[in-house]
């Protein structure tokens, strides 16, 4: 099984040298720890930087400059500044390669739902339905199972909607799994899984063909 | 001559009212234009505002101080999570909330600025936003239609500006200020420093003067930072 | 009767200080250089220019700096470059208050035909349909008759459409007159001129109200 | 490490096709990609292309190099007053032309790079552009709803780039430009200045990298002037 730092690594394995890539809060985040090297990626955020760095040194800090997460961060040569309607114009037209983003419910057809907990959590959507609408490669990182211990992977999202038919894999403490005409599909196993494991803690269909091979890490 | 500057935020927000509908710049705390929303918290009697805001402030800095006041009656946000005043408010049922994912809203006040009055966006389709909204088919996608936004009063926040309105942004700062500023029938910017024509490179321009009806230099930023993240020195 | 740097003197007395104005090519260009001491204007060239300054001297000649004629210019101090469709919104949005353009024919209902004689000129509209269909103060600067003696001031526009409803006021050569409710209404007279020689040069509805002063230019 | 850069205008146009629809930045003949052009020009056998550009060049320089040798079957252009050969070849029908006012085409093309697939404007409503299009009234005036536009490859001009992509326009050659880089399927910027990452202001940059796909610095640009005009030094 695999814990947050693990679903990060095994995602930024699927990163190409040359991608612009989009990281949303928590999980994906870490993806930017684990790029392959000889990989060269430009990290997008959302509130209007392409060229994202790490964090800065406490004298490097500076409230100008934040990323989507509303953390201090710095930039790397070559980044570019611009303002809201200019970057969701780069994410609506396909510019960025890839988008990583987290769900509290992804379901067989490709839906997705994060954003809203009716009753309960009410904080919006932020940009996470400009992303899903718009790029063509989107990959879930999240837990297989919410707290209560029930699966996150749904014949049908309960919650409301982000995006529908636009999550094309999922990456799990479990599994890595592709969404394809109507189903989950399992990938690879998460060291020491089982594939059995993996359908007890999938609500939703799931195929499974053939040995389905381990990850590597 | 036309004169653009004012003295301070005080005369900057003349003519604001209660039941306005307001635009404010900034992405969480940065870029906001915190003398603004100062000036207007000090003014309670403005009330029943709608406030065009990416984020709704913290519970005592940005939009913050005028949930407090009661001030505003609608907000039209993207992201509304990091203040507690703000949620009380809206599941009592004292504040409307209408959510607006972050590209559309963007792209609803540069419209707005831009003449023009509605866009398609694959933004939303199949979800609760597109409840009631046309959609439309274009290469096998699926679109809504999104109508633009315009403001009484636009409120942005620039790192230096000329006397002419011209601004210049610092880093993300940038976020809502440029779109926003084109949308204000009255467009109100705050700065860091003010210059005269000619001291800003015409090429470096972000937003052109045209949009800027009212320009003043605050003093003592607080420029409040959110997540303060750090790493060592070494690191 | 007035040339066309008359035509171009009487428009400079509608500028108001403060405002942002586009002149279109040929005579509206030459209300540049009548603007009234104490007047502050800024011009608008929709090829991405605002604070459009004179031509250049030799030395000053920069091959990427035109304006919307293709001439060389120079800029004044706070002026500032953009795209064209940053200039395009900023035209449609009504920012410029003041929009002086010339025509081949203008009629009774404010509608301006100005980019197309069919089978014979077909140069384009360039930005004069973005022009008219956006801003609010819209003036033609004209001669009132064409160079067949026929005038240019219709009942019904019989040339291709420019925009619809949207000349509020005209200057010829003969007159300065108001476009509403499906009129021409005389306001001045150019010197020398009189009503009657108006109102035979003048094809559309023509309104003469009291006694019509001679302007001064 | 991927590579953006290549060596000069005729590597920069390989995989450009006969039947391709092409953009192509400049007003007039300022800020044109005149290499990426005159690389067109030596290669006849391209041909049957749809040029996106708000002119056509003139006789013997710009987009007329490409016309002289027949290679263009449509222009989609605001105005194509400066060049004989054009008119020549529209008025014989040789040549098709799709005339769309300047703002409509300037905002077509962004709407394009920006995944908006239509929008209303008030532009050409009432005229023959509006012919066949949707209309509709906001606020009391009337709007026409005009698809946005894309295209195989966007060859653009800029003063500096550096090797990311990052471009940087100089005055008013900047016009079509970075609209046009926006929505190319492939995006070519030819500058004057190629400089590594870093060398270029992240705040001052007007087309970011992400939309360009192949650049290089092109040597001893013409830029021609159509309208020399001047005044005495005195003046």
């Amino acid at each position: 099984m695999l814990d947050k730092n693990g679903i990060a690594k095994r995602i930024a394995q699927e990163l190409k040298d040359g991608w612009y890539v989009n990281l949303g809060i928590g999980i994906p985040t870490l993806v930017a720890n684990y790029i392959p090297d000889g990989i060269d990626v430009t990290l997008q955020s959302e509130n209007g930087l392409l060229g994202m760095g790490p964090f800065p040194t406490e004298e490097e800090v500076d409230a100008d400059l934040i990323n989507a997460g509303k953390q201090t961060i710095t930039t790397r040569p070559g980044s570019v500044f611009f303002h809201s309607a200019d970057s969701f114009a780069m994410i609506r037209g396909g510019k960025v390669q890839l988008t990583v983003l987290g769900a509290m419910e992804v379901d067989q057809n490709g839906d997705i739902a994060n954003w809203k907990i009716p009753g309960k959590m009410v904080k919006g959507m932020g940009g996470a339905m400009d992303l899903v609408a718009s790029a063509e490669n989107i990959i879930v990182a999240m837990m297989h199972t919410n707290k209560a211990g029930e699966s996150k992977l749904l014949e049908k999202c309960t919650l409301p909607l982000t995006g529908v038919n636009c999550i094309t894999k999922v990456v799990t403490n479990l599994a890595v799994l592709e969404v394809k005409d109507g189903a989950f599909i399992l990938k690879e196993r998460a060291p020491g899984v089982s594939a059995e494991e993996i359908k007890n803690a999938t609500a939703g269909k799931l195929i499974v063909e053939g040995d389905i091979p381990e990850m590597t890490i | 001559m036309a004169n653009k500057v004012v003295a301070n935020a005080e005369e900057a927000i003349e003519g604001i009212k209660s039941g306005m509908t307001l635009m404010l710049g900034g992405f969480g705390l940065c870029g906001i234009p915190e003398k603004c929303i100062a000036a207007l918290a000090a003014r309670p009697e403005i009330k029943d505002l709608t406030c065009i805001s990416n984020n709704a402030g913290v519970d005592d800095f940005g939009l913050g101080l005028l949930l407090k006041n009661h001030q505003i009656k609608k907000m039209v946000s993207s992201y509304v999570g990091e203040n507690d005043e703000f949620e009380r408010q809206m599941l009592s049922g004292e504040l409307e909330v209408e959510l607006t994912p972050q590209g559309t809203l963007a792209e609803k006040c540069r419209a707005g600025g831009a003449g023009i009055p509605a866009f398609f966006t694959p933004t939303g389709y199949g979800t609760e936003i597109a409840e009631g909204k046309e959609v439309r088919e274009y290469n096998g996608k699926k679109y809504i239609l999104e109508e633009s936004l315009t403001s009484d009063f636009a409120i942005v926040k620039a790192w230096k500006g000329d006397t002419k309105g011209n601004l210049i942004f610092k880093a993300t700062a940038r976020n809502f200020n440029p779109v926003m500023a084109m949308a204000g029938k009255v467009t109100i910017a705050e700065v860091e420093h003010l210059v005269e024509p000619g001291e800003l490179d015409p090429n470096e321009i972000h937003t052109p003067g045209i949009y800027v009806n009212r320009i003043f230099e605050g003093k003592n930023y607080e420029k409040r930072i959110e997540q303060r993240t750090v790493r060592s020195a070494e690191g």
